[in-house]
């Protein structure tokens, strides 16, 4: 395959879950249930064709930085806006990861929502999603990735609230998709900055620029600056503490809708941005992303500890997984960063397909036995799915250890890589620091305890409600994918070595790039000692930075640290649901206080609605008063005209606005009305004034 | 060029307007329908035959003429000496009849041909005093299409005023409950702003002994003692204002522009994509045609101030069509009329940046704005249609009772909030890449609106179309089926909503046909501006 | 003391002033008229009295000749009018005859 | 005996100058005789001064070649004279017409001769007031005019208010006129001439005292003042407008108002600015009182004073009342630039003013007789129920905004023109904003005939062709003079220069 | 003091006197009266100030003329046997104004008219004005003579009408 053919076929790639998108919104209602046929069938054949594409990359062109396009889009003024297109490797490896995924949730939801009246759409806004992700993947320039950013956030605003006769469900959307524009604001901000100084929206030209030692407004500060800009647009689609509030209501979207969006693909669009354009951040830029990354996954591993929907306990899952990635790119481990990036992809969307699964059955049950109150997502309403669904439970249970990062499964290999890089990191820079490797041993615990906490409550035991009990497995349609992505979890699909993921083709073929940065605002042992191409020196353990092998020698000792963690997480977890040996409500009522702050996701969408949003309706509020108010009064005023619009509540009372009116009234009045009262109608009196006339204008005028 | 073009694009409405007045009027019920529906017919043939026009000009459009202070390079240029006195101390007064255009304009020109057109479907349903309404209609296309292609400072003003009379009409006659504080707000309004203009005009004049606006951009031309010879007085500083207040005003931009929610609120539904589609434009187009290139000293003087201007709007309309969140009336046309205020208020930021790719964009914006904000209207204009209210409360859960019409208003309502792979973004892009080359700060506070826009917009959508329709609207719109015979939008509203949104689309993706109109232009209009600016 | 144009322009001044003040303050309209021929006559003490002190000026005195004759024409239209206000109100009192005002 | 020679050839001279004022006494007398002998005839003294002012028409075209200062001073005819006195008799030939379809002034009268007789004199004392260059000519005429107008206003003399206003008018013309006289008197004994060119002189040639000329002039501009209704000299306009009949009305907005607007021009002229400056150049002020200065915050007092007030009104009569005081505000500014721009500009604006103003009244007039009320709310719904009178007064109001393409915008074009290219920035700024607030009341006129009433439609009002015909002599002028207005520029500036110098 | 300084300041008194006693009487026959030696006054004020013409006039127009004119007037709009003859004056308030008008104006104008350096030069000689008069009414001022024959003409016109009782 030549890279024209290669570069072509990338084309059809993007292009064909469109398709899929175009046929199911404008035919889909006559098309009907074989819409999602039709859309499934796309996706298969793109999955064939971005598969054709990866292994071309990875093993054809291996060696190559990236294969890619540009062209002239359009043009303000006396230059062309220059976009394009192109795969590297992580592309390559994003591209199955999107397509494979996306496929196997067309092909769960064919039984998933089978009953839904808006089945075609749903299809249509998969394609679509799909499609935009897909873009994402591909771009080679931040206006493409910015555009296709954009059209993620819309389609997933359309799947998330899929279900809009419920408000919850519009409302999480729209949360979704205004939580994502703060960051994007940021990440606009970025892209102007670079633009601005660079003149162009292509990687490689930016980075050249960066390396040949071209400064934002000549100051690093800006470079900083615009490097945390990008990363803004990383926070909002990755969830990163604090914009992390949305994903958890995200989770009133299909449950497939979880598995694609907010496991696998969207949410893992941050991470992918910010290791795409890894060359460009400074150092403190790198700082701030590494504590971003910290704190999100040490926050939202409390939250999900105490979370009882099923759903819900994934989401702050997923959240804290994120901050792991984010946290390795920012401590430098580019490689595990993604890597985990991958490997988190699978298990959680199996996860997330699994707990489709589960709640399908819930639902079934529950319509089988006329309940329409019960909430299907409680796990306090499941136990002993174990018995009822036996495929579900044990791919559940897998990927759950995958999760947990127990060896033999992907999940360790990469987790592992990122807490050694955590330590290796701190190491090298010292100081506070240490809080983050610290606190990531400790989510690393947190997930362990939680998972097994969900699996326990939710599979093992008696049945809580008889709903559970009435469950049964789901249909192959179902089940089929959930195995797929379990033997996706194995190790040794990324290294022969179940306990060494360096060795494996994902290292070889993921090499962290070189930093484009200007040396005196770079970590310095990010820069690699000598100065050759990065194309030329992929895939192998000689271009090793300092960090890389600081990351080595701490490879055993993480290794240890977290079995031992995950290991304690585990047992606790037994401990307390399996074998009741701790009374989970004993210690509840312990520690009532961090139980409830826990419970309450740290009050964070409190703290927002109380803060940001209070603000800006407040000002909001206060410009539209102002403006039907006093912005209207004045000209009223001016122009004589005594009316003023809109009643106002709330902000001032009526004296004031009364008092407004009146004042303005008054003063017309004395404009018109006192004029015309001194046409009396007595001529005596215009007599008086012809002469007070005449002796003021000579007065006047002396 | 033979055949004189401009003038027929101008003056065909004239001519649908006189055909309308003709028609008579039938007697008996049945002769009535009939003049009514010729009428509409004359009015829609008109505005085709202009649009089609409009098209034969984009096509027979050389790009790589500039125009702005070139007079060579201006195309379709007609000229007639039209009035010519002479006045002690003020010298000979030449006024001519002189259109022409370039790349300023062309992009108007369609804006409005098109516009023009497709809200004649809207105004079918109008059915009080019919042929009042489409003469006024076609008067007031008269005006538009006319400041677009005037050259001659007079002529310009004459059918910038031409339009007030005819909107004040349609918006009092024929609008809703507080029509005529609405129309007149809007009259006092625009006036205020022109008379200002006037002023301006005649101290050109005074100093220059032209209305021609090309010549007046040429400094050389100014003539010693003039009010407004040299650079930088206090007087052109003024005069500067003066303009830029009138324009403003029209754009409008804070603190201008209270006239344009009520304005909105009260306007029938084409008239509101007319105003909001073609009238806003206008402003901003005086600006870039007259404002600054005649006055760049003064220009640059302002030049931090209107940038300010333009993002204090820019936020401010956003907030204020998110504070119909909570205050008042919640209002579907007023949120649409408050983010027409933001939006344009991008506009001035582009323009204030002076920088071809802010420029561009604002250009650009003005052209999608034009349409994105047409089609809001239409789609509001089709609930208020059947249900009689606009009330954002009423609604709920229509996505389910008209899915045709929620697909064609979720493509306006991401296009108004910049959504990629519609006109609305590029030109976003465009005009906040321009000015944060020259204002940064700034332009990152307005950057502010792309959360607010989408926070607004989603939460209107949400509204209407999602959660649960409302008891009163569970049956049919219509139940006798004699006017709706489907519950989702009908035929005539589909053609006029959907070239709208492909045009959207297309422009979103392919946006050449009309950056490529401008470039020259704008860059000749830089390089104008570039040796005063500082 | 010599009698100058002073003495005289005060006596006009006053006469002037008077008759304003009549026509001010005066309810009944022929009292009002009587005021208007005072301030005519104040005027045409001016004239002749500059008549007199420039040398003699007969531009003077024929002006004050038609201020006479137009105060002549204007007594007569202005009662022929209040005549006429009589028969409406059936008085002549200024104050009373505001219909029209504001 | 001094030889009466000379005298006697100036004289003839003088005559040749004065024939069409002759041709109007000579109506005078000949309609006052057909009355007399014709008592059957209702409108044969209208018809006589038709005729006559068609005559005289036809002789003051002729005039246009003679010019020149005549009877030893008192008159002068030059081009300035000649373009006002077309706007008077114009104006006062419309008035005839309009008086034959006025249904106010038949309802009282079978005959209507002094009516017609005194409008001949009331034009014949305009003319002269014109021409007059001496300061007893100007009494003269202004008392000339005034009279007549007196009476005129009381025409209908069994209607109450017609009598009310006749009366106030008759006392606030009189004192204003013995005020003017009163400073005529002292600008006699500062200068020692009657003559307005010898009073220019003198005051050149000798410094005077300042306080004293002011009074004086402030004094003579109470006059002026009161005759073209400049604030604080206008009390009496509302009143006296509101209680005439229309016609007059018409006749004494505009006419009346282009009379002393054109005495008042010449007085400065002659009297206090410098015989001979360059040409295009401001005329040169004597003495050191601004009166530029005097005269644009009359300007200002007037049209602001105006347009204020204007907006309380409900009676049409009285709204276009305080609409013509802030029009003379408007042709204010353009007195204060004192230069041959200003005049040139209020020859403009008042050949435009003319034609709007007239129409309006012809309007007012009309829906009187067919309603019976001038208030405002009998033009509720007028667009529909007469589709193409409400077309014509729209035009009316538009043009009386000044809004283009109608000849009001022409006439404020010019009057703003002279104002900024005399550097009066500021003063313009007032005159846009004022004209502003008119677009106000002039719109609640618009908005009451289409925006009111839409539904009821109420009856059909319908005219005679005629009347129609005459309506549409007005309405057609005003759109076309507002976007082919070349002619009436030229003539404007043929006519601009008033006569300064013996 | 001479006579003429004596005769001045009696006819001025005369002037004045009736003249404030025309303003201020209650009674309109008294006001009416004392307009009488008002004009009086001033009619000896112009003999003192060499224009005997115009006194003469004076007397013959107004005394003879306006006066009795207005003494019609009086008699035929108040009933002379009612109350009315004692005519009121108008409301305080606009009395109160009108009092500070008239002084103020009185004032300015006694200002003006001592501190003005007005146009003078000294007088010839002249015994008669009549013949003065008369030639300038018939030469310079012919076209002024001739307009207020016209505006008299008018003025009857209209009077008449005005005054007829029935159309």
């Amino acid at each position: 395959m030549t890279h024209d053919t290669l570069l072509t076929l990338s084309v059809f790639v993007l292009l064909t879950p469109l398709l899929s998108f175009m046929i199911n919104i404008f035919f889909g209602n006559k098309l009907g249930r074989l819409s999602g046929v039709v859309g499934t069938t796309i996706l298969g054949i793109d999955l064939l064709m971005a598969a054709l594409i990866a292994f071309s990359k990875l093993v054809t062109y291996g060696g190559e930085h990236i294969i890619q396009t540009r062209f002239e889009w359009f043009s303000p003024g006396s230059y062309a806006i220059s976009v394009g297109y192109g795969i590297d490797n992580i592309a390559a490896i994003m591209l199955m990861v999107v397509t494979l995924i996306s496929f196997l949730v067309h092909l769960f939801s064919t039984i998933y929502m089978e009953g839904d009246r808006r089945y075609p759409k749903f299809y249509a806004y998969l394609g679509l999603f799909t499609f935009s992700m897909l873009g994402i993947v591909m771009a080679n320039n931040f206006l493409m990735m910015y555009i296709f950013w954009e059209l993620v956030g819309i389609s997933s605003y359309l799947l998330i609230g899929f279900w809009y006769e419920k408000d919850s469900a519009s409302n999480a959307g729209k949360k979704a998709f205004i939580t994502n524009r703060i960051g994007d604001l940021g990440f606009f901000a970025g892209i102007m900055i670079l633009f601005m100084t660079y003149g162009s929206f292509m990687f490689e030209d930016i980075f050249a620029g960066i390396a040949s030692g071209t400064l934002p407004f000549n100051n690093p500060t800006m470079l900083t600056l615009a490097g945390i800009g990008i990363f803004m647009g990383a926070m909002g689609k990755s969830a990163q503490w604090p914009l992390h509030v949305w994903l958890p209501d995200a989770m009133e979207g299909p449950t497939p809708v979880s598995a694609l969006i907010h496991a696998a693909t969207m949410v893992a669009a941050g991470v992918y941005l910010v290791a795409k354009v890894f060359w460009m951040f400074t150092a403190d830029a790198l700082t701030f992303i590494a504590i971003i990354g910290t704190i999100t996954a040490f926050v939202s591993a409390t939250i999900a500890i105490t979370q009882v929907d099923f759903k819900k306990v994934l989401a702050y899952s997923t959240v804290s997984q994120l901050g792991f990635m984010i946290m390795s790119l920012g401590t430098g481990g580019y490689t595990n960063g993604f890597f985990h990036l991958v490997t988190h992809a699978w298990f959680k969307a199996a996860l997330f397909l699994a707990a489709g699964s589960v709640i399908h059955a819930m639902h079934h049950a529950m319509h089988h036995m006329h309940d329409h109150h019960s909430d299907p997502q409680d796990i306090n309403n499941m136990g002993g799915l174990r018995k009822t669904m036996p495929w579900t439970y044990r791919t559940f249970l897998f990927v759950t250890l995958a999760l947990a990062g127990i060896p033999l499964t992907s999940g360790f290999l990469s987790k592992d890589g990122i807490l050694a890089g955590t330590l290796a990191w701190a190491k090298l820079t010292g100081g506070w620091h240490w809080i983050v490797p610290v606190m990531a041993f400790t989510a690393a615990g947190m997930t362990a305890f939680y998972m097994f906490r969900l699996t326990i409550v939710a599979f093992h035991g008696e049945p809580k409600t008889k709903i559970a009990g009435h469950t049964h497995e789901n249909p192959v349609r179902i089940v089929l994918p959930l195995v797929v992505l379990s033997v996706l979890s194995v190790w040794f699909f990324y290294s022969p070595n179940p306990i060494d993921a360096s060795v494996g083709w994902f290292h070889a073929r993921v090499v962290q790039p070189e930093t484009a940065v200007p040396a005196a605002y770079q970590w310095e042992f990010l820069i690699q000692d000598h100065q050759a191409a990065p194309a030329e020196n992929h895939g192998s353990h000689h271009a090793l930075n300092a960090l890389q092998e600081e990351t080595h020698h701490y490879h055993y000792l993480a290794m240890f640290l977290s079995l031992l963690i995950a290991g304690t997480g585990i047992a606790l977890a037994f401990a307390i649901y399996q074998y009741k040996l701790i009374s989970a409500d004993a210690l509840e009522k312990r520690f009532k206080k961090l139980h409830t702050f826990s419970y309450n996701k740290w009050y964070f969408d409190e703290l927002y609605h109380a803060t940001v949003i209070a603000l800006m309706l407040a000002v909001s509020k206060a410009m539209a008063w102002f403006d039907s108010v006093v912005v209207d009064g004045i000209v009223n005023l001016s122009a004589g005209l005594a009316t003023v619009a809109g009643k106002v509540t709330g902000l001032f009372d009526h004296v004031v606005v009364d008092g407004a009116v009146n004042l303005t009234a008054r003063v017309t009045g004395f404009f018109g009305s006192r004029l015309r009262k001194l046409q009396t109608g007595n001529i005596q009196f215009y007599v008086v004034m012809l002469l007070l006339g005449v002796i003021l204008l000579f007065y006047f005028f002396v | 060029m033979n055949f004189p073009i401009l003038t027929w694009i101008t003056f065909l409405p004239l001519a649908g307007m006189l055909a309308v007045l003709l028609v008579p009027k039938g007697k008996d019920e049945q002769g009535q329908e009939l003049s009514k529906t010729i009428i509409r017919w004359i009015a829609a043939g008109t505005t085709f035959l202009q649009l089609v026009l409009a098209i034969i000009l984009y096509f027979s459009y050389d790009t790589a003429l500039a125009g702005v202070n070139d007079l060579k390079s201006f195309q379709f240029v007609e000229k007639v000496s039209w009035i010519n006195a002479h006045l002690p101390m003020v010298g000979d007064i030449n006024i001519e009849y002189f259109l022409g255009i370039d790349g300023l304009s062309v992009p108007m020109v369609l804006l409005t041909a098109i516009i023009s057109f497709l809200a004649i479907f809207p105004s079918f349903g109008i059915n009080k005093a019919v042929k009042g309404y489409f003469a006024m209609y076609l008067l007031l296309d008269l005006g538009m299409m006319g400041v677009f292609t005037a050259l001659d400072f007079f002529l310009f003003y004459i059918f910038w005023e031409l339009m007030l009379l005819p909107m004040y009409f349609l918006i009092g006659i024929w609008g809703g409950p507080r029509k005529e504080y609405a129309a007149i707000k809007f009259f006092i309004y625009t006036l205020v702003g022109s008379v200002f203009m006037l002023l301006v005009m005649i101290g050109l004049y005074h100093s220059t002994g032209t209305f021609n606006l090309v010549e007046l951009m040429n400094q050389g031309n100014f003539m010693p003692g003039g009010i407004f010879s040299g650079t930088g007085t206090t007087l052109r500083l003024v005069a500067f204002m003066g303009l830029f207040i009138g324009f403003a005003i029209k754009v409008p931009v804070f603190p201008f522009h209270t006239w344009l929610p009520d304005a909105h609120v009260e306007a029938p539904t084409p008239i509101s994509v007319i105003l909001a589609g073609v009238l806003l434009k206008m402003g901003a187009y005086g600006m870039i045609r007259i404002a600054f290139p005649i006055f760049p000293d003064a220009f640059a003087y302002f030049q931090t101030l209107i940038a300010w201007i333009g993002m204090i709007s820019i936020v401010y309309g956003a907030f204020c069509a998110l504070g119909q969140h909570k205050v008042g009336k919640r209002d579907f046309k007023k949120l649409i009329a408050y983010s027409s205020v933001s939006h344009m208020g991008l506009v001035i930021l582009g323009l204030a940046s002076m920088r071809p790719e802010g420029i561009t964009g604002a250009i650009f914006q003005m052209f999608n704005h034009g349409i994105i904000t047409a089609m809001l209207f239409m789609i509001v204009g089709v609930i208020y249609d059947r249900a009689h209210t606009r009330g954002l409360d009423d609604f709920g859960g229509l996505a389910k009772k008209m899915p045709i019409y929620t697909g064609i208003m979720a493509v306006a309502f991401f296009a108004a909030i910049g959504l990629p792979g519609m006109s609305g973004f590029i030109s976003e892009v465009l005009v906040f890449l321009g000015a944060f080359k020259t204002y940064p700060v700034l332009t990152v506070i307005s950057g502010l609106s792309i959360v607010l826009g989408a926070a607004y917009m989603l939460w209107a959508l949400q509204k209407i179309f999602f959660g649960q329709l409302p008891e009163k609207w569970q049956g049919p719109w219509d139940p006798t089926g004699r006017i709706y015979k489907t519950d989702d939008v009908n035929l005539r509203e589909i053609v006029a909503l959907v070239p709208l949104g492909v045009l959207v689309i297309f422009l979103g993706v392919y946006p050449n046909p009309v950056l490529n109109l401008m470039t020259g232009s704008v860059t000749q209009l830089i390089e104008l501006m570039k040796p005063f600016i500082h | 003391m010599e009698i100058g144009l002073s003495h005289y322009l005060i006596i006009s001044a006053l006469l002037f002033s008077l008759g304003l003040y009549g026509v001010i303050s005066r309810k009944h309209a022929v009292m009002v008229l009587m005021g208007l021929e005072l301030i005519l006559n104040a005027a045409n003490i001016n004239f002749v009295a500059f008549a007199r002190f420039g040398g003699m000026n007969m531009d003077g005195q024929v002006a004050a000749v038609f201020v006479i004759i137009l105060a002549a024409a204007e007594a007569a239209v202005a009662l022929a009018i209040l005549l006429n206000i009589y028969q409406h109100f059936k008085h002549v009192n200024l104050d009373e005859v505001d219909q029209m005002k504001e | 005996m001094t030889d009466i020679t000379p005298f006697t050839t100036h004289l003839l001279q003088s005559m040749q100058a004065f024939v069409p004022e002759t041709a109007l006494i000579v109506t005078f007398l000949l309609a006052l005789a057909a009355d007399l002998i014709w008592k059957k005839q209702r409108h044969i003294s209208g018809y006589m001064a038709l005729a006559g002012f068609i005559v005289t028409g036809f002789l003051l075209v002729q005039q246009q070649s003679v010019t020149g200062i005549t009877f030893s001073g008192m008159l002068v005819i030059d081009h300035f004279g000649i373009f006002i006195k077309w706007v008077i008799l114009l104006s006062a030939m419309l008035v005839v017409l309009f008086s034959f379809i006025s249904g106010e002034l038949h309802q009282a009268y079978t005959r209507l001769g002094e009516y017609y007789i005194l409008i001949v004199g009331m034009v014949f004392g305009m003319f002269l007031l014109t021409g007059a260059s001496n300061l007893v000519m100007i009494y003269l005429a202004i008392e000339t005019m005034s009279i007549s107008s007196y009476i005129l206003s009381g025409y209908t003399k069994f209607v109450r208010r017609a009598s009310e206003a006749s009366m106030k008018y008759v006392i606030y013309g009189a004192v204003s006129s013995g005020v003017m006289v009163y400073g005529f008197s002292l600008l006699f004994g500062l200068t020692g001439s009657l003559q307005l060119h010898d009073i220019g002189a003198y005051l050149q040639q000798h410094s005077v005292d300042n306080l004293t000329l002011l009074m004086a002039g402030i004094m003579i501009l109470a006059g002026f003042g009161y005759k073209i209704s400049a604030v604080p000299f206008h009390y009496w306009t509302p009143d006296v407008y509101e209680g005439a009949p229309v016609t007059i009305t018409a006749l004494l907005s505009v006419a009346s108002k282009a009379a002393g607007f054109a005495a008042m021009l010449r007085f400065f002229r002659l009297a206090f600015t410098a015989p001979f400056t360059a040409v295009d150049a401001d005329w040169t002020v004597i003495g050191s009182i601004d009166w530029h200065f005097v005269l644009a915050v009359l300007a200002v007092l007037t049209m602001t004073l105006g347009n204020l007030v204007a907006l309380w009104q409900s009676n049409m009569k009285r709204m276009l009342a305080y609409s013509s005081i802030a029009h003379a505000g408007y042709m204010l500014m353009a007195v204060a630039v004192l230069n041959d721009t200003g005049v040139a500009a209020i020859l403009i604006y008042f050949f435009t003013y003319m034609i709007m103003n007239l129409g309006a009244f012809l309007i007012v007039q009309l829906v009187a007789d067919k309603t019976g009320s001038e208030d405002l709310e009998a033009y509720s719904g007028l667009g529909y129920r007469s589709p193409l009178i409400g077309v014509a007064l729209t035009v009316f109001l538009i043009s009386l905004t000044g809004l283009p393409p109608t000849a009001g915008f022409i006439g404020k074009l010019y009057v703003f023109t002279s104002v900024i290219s005399a550097g009066y920035v500021w003063l313009a700024i007032v005159g846009v904003l004022n004209s502003v607030v008119s677009l106000y009341y002039y719109v609640r006129v618009i908005r009451n005939m289409y925006l009111r009433d839409v539904e009821s439609q109420g009856s059909k009002i319908t005219f005679t062709p005629a009347v129609l015909a005459l309506v549409l002599l007005l309405a057609v002028p005003t759109l076309i003079l507002g976007i082919w207005f070349g002619p009436l520029v030229d003539w404007a500036n043929l006519s601009m220069a008033i006569t300064a110098f013996h | 003091m001479d006579l003429t300084t004596l005769a001045f300041y009696f006819f001025a008194a005369l002037t004045l006197g009736f003249g404030a006693v025309v303003v201020m009487s209650r009674n309109i026959l008294h006001a009416a009266f004392s307009l009488l030696f008002t004009f009086f006054g001033i009619a000896g004020l112009y003999v003192l100030l060499f224009a005997d013409f115009l006194a003469i006039t004076q007397i013959m127009i107004y005394i003879g003329g306006i006066l009795i004119l207005i003494i019609f007037g009086v008699m035929l709009t108040t009933h002379i046997t009612g109350v009315d003859v004692k005519s009121g004056r108008t409301g305080s308030i606009q009395l109160g104004g009108a009092v500070l008008v008239t002084l103020a104006l009185a004032a300015t104008l006694i200002i003006i008219a001592t501190g003005t350096a007005w146009n003078e030069s000294p007088a010839p000689e002249v015994t008669s004005t009549a013949e003065l008069i008369g030639t300038s009414l018939l030469t310079r001022y012919l076209l002024a003579f001739e307009a207020a024959s016209m505006l008299l003409l008018i003025a009857i016109v209209g009077a008449a009408f005005i005054a007829r009782k029935k159309n």
